[in-house]
């Protein structure tokens, strides 16, 4: 935090890093859902992440990316979303089957939609 | 067959009890069960459906009851065993009634208790109206509606695993095994019950270990829509709105969580059942880190006490499921059988 | 009898229609790139034009590929084009030679027999007469087997046929009742007077015996015309507008006008141009391995067409190309897939540009979305290298192919560098398919950047995807192959020693591979090489797709399992000891779907390889790969 | 809510409270910010209760502050805590009264490592008698001055004046209770009620006719954390701590909030001023602010003490809303007047002054 806040305190109020399930935006999950159905079945082993093309170049994880999704955190998902390289090798790791790249597809998706107050 | 006169005393008369006293009466022993309830059956008493095919739990009720309805065995309800102490060749069993019963040989098959969910202080249990234990919950199921406390229909119920597992606080560092596999079964119960409601398991581990389980816990997510967060419950309270609130670290977001609940279910775990703690304390038998009955070996001796003519069945000796309790009590029967044989 | 009002309808018909094509053509010639009309233009005046006149001919009358294909679909079709063509034809110079005057309108053509009852009782007339009758006995014969297919479409060979919209259902109908209304309008004429030749005037015959033939006459020569008019409405709205349209395409094509990379006249007169005969449909796998029916690329063009919400066709597709080999018009199925899929990239200015000039304005399908952002990525100073080997995001998922490679070129003694050995950058092709071209754009400057600085000559990869890309999109220096030639290259220079393996094996064509860049000879060679190859129902450019293909974003892995088994099945009835393949996506994916043995073409190589000696591969003076060495 | 569940829990934890001669040890915070919250604390007892409570003015800080600022090492507060036990020995009292949250903390703490290091306990009697020359013996028992104001709850009811009851509608007062968190979370059997469901205010407040609030954040933190304030570039986590309770409390409308910690009681209160200067938001009905009080300013209006000699005009949120729903007559302009007449300082951040 930056000590050299503009008010006579010199120090500010911090921001929460609470989820807060109750107030968050689900919306985007939804969409989510819909369009690609095996999002749900993902157990969050973190295969897709260990594999992850762009993961060796940035922090990109998709297995945290999932559950940022399912607890309706669109902020981290903005610029988390963007790193991805779409490659396909956490298809071919899934344990589950999820359609990974197809829910990274329409993560871009809602996240387009969200900044056009389309969803 | 020179010992079929032989009489043997099962003590307890829950799944491993009732297994264990019927198929040695099968096999054509005189046997006494004795059981601490009004009833036979144990903690399946409680139980609507079982895991993880959901079966009614009638039906191994109905099972077990049949095998028991011998004419070599009578049933002693309402009692428990208080001491077991050798007597020649055989063993004198007090009853708390103060009676004794004479016999060649004991089966041991106290049980387990559920864990008292008060001791688990930060989730109100007793306290806030809608915090309820699975076994609560299965009591709903059976009276086919599941409800808040003031009788309105939950939007949101949690579900929380190891209440009373795996928590050094409560001094149970052991896995009760049955609780995870339970809740995913509660959880699609209560989806198809309540299609609206959302329902969320937290957990550390998800411990999916027998046959279908984990095809369970796939199911409740792909088709049941289950939600899980992997994170301990830290505490819960109540709103203005008399929704609970509960908190927990959402650990594979490294993040705080807060949710508001209209009904908390706790998983509640196993514990050794005090009535079997007693009678182990009067009785010179041994008991292991967990409290439950120490076996004279893990692999294979795991239904030996290392005391002549006492041998254990079921979950008095750890956390079982119902298939592996009655697999225990034929293997005490087997060792049992083996014992008067060879005497 | 001389009314001439029934022609009315026909007439309208006609000139709306020609009025329309021309309007239309012109509308298309206008949108097109400069660079396009020139190309039209030129070929206007150069062999394009006569190349078109014989393709036109040979597809557009005769049908001559679906006949190849399907003998009686193909006399289907043929009869009712060329029947057609040859009936207009011969109708004129009927009406011209015979008529009153030399030159007509085309009514004239059309209802000869009314304007002339009495004409070709005898002579040449006769004759001429009865040619006429065979042409409408042909085109009733190609009616016939049009309705039979119709209603029982498995007996012409077809699987599946497209569903029809309500104008195509009139438009049908009309089509339909044309030549059976001039057959009984002539007949009922030719009864009344006595003429015609052995349809017309035999059937006349026998129906004026019993009927009032003069009085009924003149309302099937009004049916007559009311089909044709009828047709020639709702030709543009109606799928039979292909039939036009297809002329225009073959001329455009023949011209060296290709799809591109967005919308434009020449998509447009694609997607008009297509037939919905439906062969794509049977040809899919999707369709007929993985159960699914709707999203062929018959049902792509017609959702394109009609402006419908296209989005899930679009992206739910392999792209492995199979329908465009067999697209009788020839229409550039994946292209136009990619297209629609990058939609989401359009800017608003380019949007606004496209809703003013083109008539297809396909809003409802629009996503525009965050673009995704690599600067992340930390520019590279690799080691200067002769060979640059690129493994591929997916061949670090079948080690057993990265370690093959190594052996084969340390055996040949090739100098290279492992590009990609800790984890590379993707070579962009996913996302190219995914329609992120602009995102693609940022990883190919980026490895390019990498490979310039190499300085190498030659750029091996182990996948097929990257290869594509690499060739296609990338601006290199360095030639670029895919392993199955380098290897095939190491052996025609003899660098390369191999054992024999007496095996039999199956090979597998990777869609990027080999519809997607054409490479089929190499792998073949390489695998003959070294063991005993077998032939399979589907190779070369028909080879099946895996299932596993990157190219579709929503389908499910249970789906791609099912493509997978139905492929395995094929590939192996032959029962090879192994299946090669020269993919890594695929190596995965069979390996899931087959008992049989599944290896990469690197791997069967490798296995071929004598056993190391170890003087031996020291004493081996490193080879320098050039540009030279090489035959490209 | 199930009242017999909470009984349940506070019946297990009941601790013993000495009823007479206590040994009392001053809080830093409370003796430079309450003054008339630990004056009234020795008032009540002695004067309304009649009992024997023994001051020594020798005693010192116990040095928490530094030891959870990590500048004073555990062996030097032993040492420390020992001396007051010297000090209580010398006088003869056996029964320690601590007026801090932080000091109770710490010899809870110290108690319960002797108790289980026994070496250590060896080891602090040496350090003493070589350092001061002083022995001691181990008291038999501590409370925290809220204990023995929970304890005489009842006593102080029977003398009430006033109740917390709001004489315009004759409900009970909305009262929210927070918990210094070393009052029972380190070791919850120090603490009357346990750690979950602290019963030491909720007992003085219902005994004097209040209602309490039990809202979500109840058993959150004030933010105080020691580090969190004492470094300026942490004070926005202690700032986040406490708006976070505002929040959760503020739902229920609260008349006022009670606590038993120096440092709660003075960052809920300072915090309400700086939130509303940060963030421009002021808690409590029509922007009053919520007042924060001590024990002993409840137990003093209740019974009947003048409200500026217990000091309530020093607290960045003013009382008069409050005293005015409780039915105290007190004249504001009296606030800042010195028993001789004259004009004391006049505090500069008032929230509703």
């Amino acid at each position: 935090m930056s000590i050299a806040q503009s008010n006579k305190f010199g120090f500010t109020i911090n921001r929460s890093r609470l989820i807060d399930y109750d107030s968050s935006d689900r919306k985007v999950r939804e969409f989510i859902t819909l369009k690609e159905p095996s999002f749900r079945l993902c157990f969050a082993c973190g295969g897709c992440t260990a594999t992850c093309t762009a993961g060796q170049h940035t922090s990109f994880n998709l297995r945290r990316m999932n559950t940022y999704i399912r607890r309706g955190e669109i902020e981290p998902l903005r610029e988390e979303v963007k790193r991805c390289m779409l490659c396909g090798k956490c298809l071919l790791v899934c344990p589950r089957g999820v359609n990974t790249r197809n829910v990274v597809a329409a993560a871009a998706d809602a996240i387009g939609k969200l900044e056009r107050n389309e969803l | 067959m020179k010992t079929t006169s032989a009489h043997i005393v099962v003590a307890g008369g829950g799944v491993a009890g009732m297994e264990a006293a019927g198929t040695l009466a099968e096999m054509g022993y005189r046997v006494t069960m004795i059981e601490k309830d009004d009833e036979p059956g144990g903690h399946l008493l409680q139980w609507h459906a079982l895991f993880p095919d959901r079966r009614p739990a009638d039906e191994v009720r109905n099972y077990l009851r049949k095998h028991i309805e011998q004419r070599n065995l009578s049933i002693i309800t309402g009692t428990t065993v208080e001491k077991i102490r050798h007597h020649g060749s055989g063993v004198l069993v007090s009853l708390s009634g103060g009676t004794e019963e004479k016999a060649d040989a004991v089966i041991v098959a106290t049980g387990f208790d559920l864990f008292d969910a008060r001791r688990k202080e930060e989730y109100g249990y007793g306290i806030y109206d809608n915090v309820i234990t699975s076994a609560e919950l299965e009591g709903m199921f059976n009276r086919g509606r599941v409800a808040k406390a003031d009788g309105s229909v939950p939007a949101r119920i949690g579900l929380i695993h190891c209440v009373g597992s795996r928590d050094e606080k409560v001094n149970n560092n052991h896995c009760s095994k049955v609780c995870c596999v339970t809740a995913v079964k509660q959880a699609i119960e209560i989806r198809k019950m309540l299609p609206s409601c959302e329902v969320f398991c937290f957990y550390m581990d998800m411990r999916m270990y027998g046959p279908y389980y984990e095809e369970l816990y796939r199911e409740s997510q792909e088709f049941h829509n289950v939600n899980f967060i992997r994170g301990k419950v830290s505490e819960a309270s109540v709103n203005i709105n008399n929704r609970l609130v509960i908190k927990v670290e959402d650990t594979l977001a490294g993040r705080p969580l807060k949710m508001e609940l209209d009904i908390m279910v706790l998983m509640v775990g196993m514990e050794m059942a005090g009535a079997g703690m007693k009678l182990a304390e009067s009785s010179g038998m041994k008991r292991g880190i967990n409290r439950f009955l120490e076996t004279a070996d893990h692999h294979y001796g795991n239904n030996l006490s290392g005391i002549k003519g006492i041998f254990y069945a079921g979950t008095c000796t750890a956390p079982m499921n119902i298939t592996d309790t009655i697999s225990h009590a034929r293997a005490a029967v087997a060792e049992t059988v083996r014992y008067l044989n060879s005497r | 009898m001389n009314s001439e009002l029934f022609t009315l309808p026909f007439n309208l018909g006609l000139y709306f229609i020609l009025i329309y094509s021309v309007v239309r053509s012109t509308v298309w010639f206008r949108n097109l790139s400069r660079s396009d009309k020139l190309r039209l233009q030129r070929g206007f005046f150069g062999r394009p034009f006569m190349d078109s006149l014989r393709e036109i001919s040979m597809e557009s009358l005769l049908h001559l590929k679906i006949f190849r294909k399907n003998p009686v679909l193909g006399y289907m079709h043929m009869s009712l084009a060329f029947g057609w063509f040859l009936l207009i034809v011969f109708g004129t110079i009927e009406a011209d030679f015979f008529g009153e005057k030399h030159l007509n309108p085309p009514s004239h053509a059309i209802f000869f027999r009314w304007f002339n009852p009495d004409h070709g009782a005898e002579g040449f007339a006769g004759i001429y007469s009865f040619w006429m009758d065979l042409l409408l006995a042909f085109i009733l014969s190609g009616l016939l087997l049009a309705i039979i297919k119709r209603f029982t479409p498995r007996l012409m060979g077809m699987k599946k046929t497209t569903k029809h919209t309500w104008t195509d259902r009139i438009a049908l109908t009309s089509l339909w009742l044309i030549f059976p209304s001039r057959l009984l309008a002539e007949s009922f004429t030719c009864g009344v007077h006595g003429s015609g030749s052995f349809l017309t005037g035999n059937l006349g015959n026998a129906l004026a015996s019993f009927l009032p033939a003069a009085d009924i006459a003149p309302w099937f020569w009004w049916l007559y015309s009311l089909s044709l008019g009828t047709f020639f409405f709702l030709l543009p709205v109606s799928r039979y507008f292909h039939i036009p349209v297809e002329l225009f395409l073959i001329f455009m094509r023949n011209s060296g006008i290709s799809t591109g990379d967005r919308h434009s006249s020449y998509t447009e007169v694609q997607t008009h141009a297509c037939s919905s005969c439906g062969v794509c449909i049977s040809t899919c796998q999707m369709s007929y391995a993985a159960g699914i029916h709707d999203i062929q690329s018959a049902y792509f063009i017609k959702g394109l067409r009609n402006d419908r919400d296209i989005a899930g066709i679009t992206a739910n597709c392999l792209m492995c190309g199979r329908c465009e080999e067999v697209c009788p018009v020839g229409i550039e199925l994946g292209p136009m897939r990619l297209i629609e899929r990058r939609q989401g990239e359009r800017s608003d200015r380019t949007l606004k540009l496209q809703e003013k000039y083109s008539l297809m304005r396909r809003r409802s399908t629009l996503e525009r979305r965050p673009t995704q952002s690599y600067r992340y990525l930390v520019r590279e100073e690799p080691e200067k290298a002769d060979v640059l080997f690129f493994a591929g995001c997916m061949t670090h998922l079948t080690p057993s192919v990265i370690v093959a490679m190594k052996k084969i070129m340390d055996s040949a003694g090739v100098r290279y560098r492992f590009m990609d050995e800790n984890g590379g950058v993707c070579c962009g092709r996913p996302l190219m398919l995914a329609g992120r071209d602009r995102e693609a754009r940022e990883l190919i400057n980026h490895n390019s950047d990498v490979i310039w600085k190499s300085g190498a000559q030659i750029l091996v990869t182990s996948c097929p995807i990257c290869y594509k890309v690499f060739r296609e999109s990338y601006y290199l220096e360095a030639r670029v192959m895919h392993h199955s030639e380098f290897i095939n290259l190491l052996i025609e220079e003899g660098s390369l020693r191999l054992g024999y393996l007496h095996k039999k094996v199956v090979y597998h064509d990777p869609c990027e591979l080999g519809r997607g860049s054409g490479i089929y000879e190499e792998p073949r060679a390489v695998i003959s090489y070294v063991a005993e190859l077998q032939s399979s129902e589907q190779e070369r450019n028909m080879s099946l797709c895996c299932g596993g293909s990157l190219g579709n974003l929503t389908l499910s892995s249970g789906k791609r399992a099912m493509i997978a088994a139905d492929a395995a099945r094929t590939l192996t009835l032959g029962l090879p000891d192994e299946l090669i393949t020269a993919c890594p996506l695929c190596k995965k994916t069979f390996v899931q779907a087959t008992e049989t043995k599944v290896s990469d073409i690197a791997e069967l190589v490798a296995a071929a390889l004598p056993a190391p000696r170890r003087e031996n591969a020291k004493k081996r003076p490193a080879r320098r790969h050039s540009r030279a060495t090489s035959n490209g | 809510m199930k009242p017999e569940g909470k009984k349940r829990i506070w019946a297990e934890y009941q601790k013993e409270i000495p009823d007479d001669h206590f040994f009392y040890v001053r809080s830093c915070i409370r003796q430079t910010f309450f003054a008339g919250s630990e004056q009234y604390f020795l008032k009540i007892l002695r004067d309304d209760l009649g009992k024997d409570v023994f001051e020594d003015p020798r005693h010192t800080t116990c040095t928490g502050i530094g030891y959870h600022g990590d500048v004073v090492p555990f062996e030097t507060i032993q040492a420390v805590v020992a001396r007051h036990f010297a000090l209580a020995t010398e006088a003869g009292y056996r029964h320690i009264a601590i007026s801090c949250v932080t000091s109770f903390g710490i010899y809870s703490e110290i108690l319960e490592t002797w108790k289980h290091f026994p070496e250590t306990l060896e080891r602090t009697r040496e350090d003493l008698y070589k350092a001061t020359g002083r022995t001691f013996e181990v008291p038999e028992t501590i409370s925290h001055t809220s204990d023995i104001i929970y304890k005489f709850r009842d006593q102080i009811a029977r003398k009430a004046k006033y109740n917390l009851v709001d004489i315009n509608t004759g409900k009970p007062l909305k009262v929210v209770e927070h918990i210094g968190c070393h009052y029972s979370k380190m070791f919850p059997k120090y603490g009357v009620g346990g750690a979950e469901f602290p019963h030491v205010l909720v007992g003085m407040v219902e005994a004097w006719g209040g209602d309490i609030i039990d809202y979500p954040e109840r058993r959150h933190c004030c933010g105080f954390g020691f580090r969190q304030y004492l470094v300026q570039a942490n004070r926005g986590y202690s700032l986040f701590a406490s708006r976070k309770k505002f929040e959760s409390m503020e739902p229920y409308r609260p008349d006022m909030i009670i606590a038993n910690c120096p440092g709660c009681t003075m960052f809920m209160d300072r915090w309400q001023y700086t939130i509303r200067e940060i963030d421009g938001i002021t808690y409590g009905a029509d922007g009053q602010g919520i007042p924060v009080l001590t024990y002993e300013e409840v137990a003093g209006l209740i019974l009947g003490y003048n409200p500026w000699e217990l000091g309530l005009q020093y607290h960045n949120v003013q009382s008069l809303p409050l005293l005015r729903r409780m039915g105290i007559k007190a004249d504001p302009s009296e606030r800042f007047l010195a028993k001789d007449g004259s004009r004391l300082p006049e505090p500069a951040n008032l929230i509703n002054g």
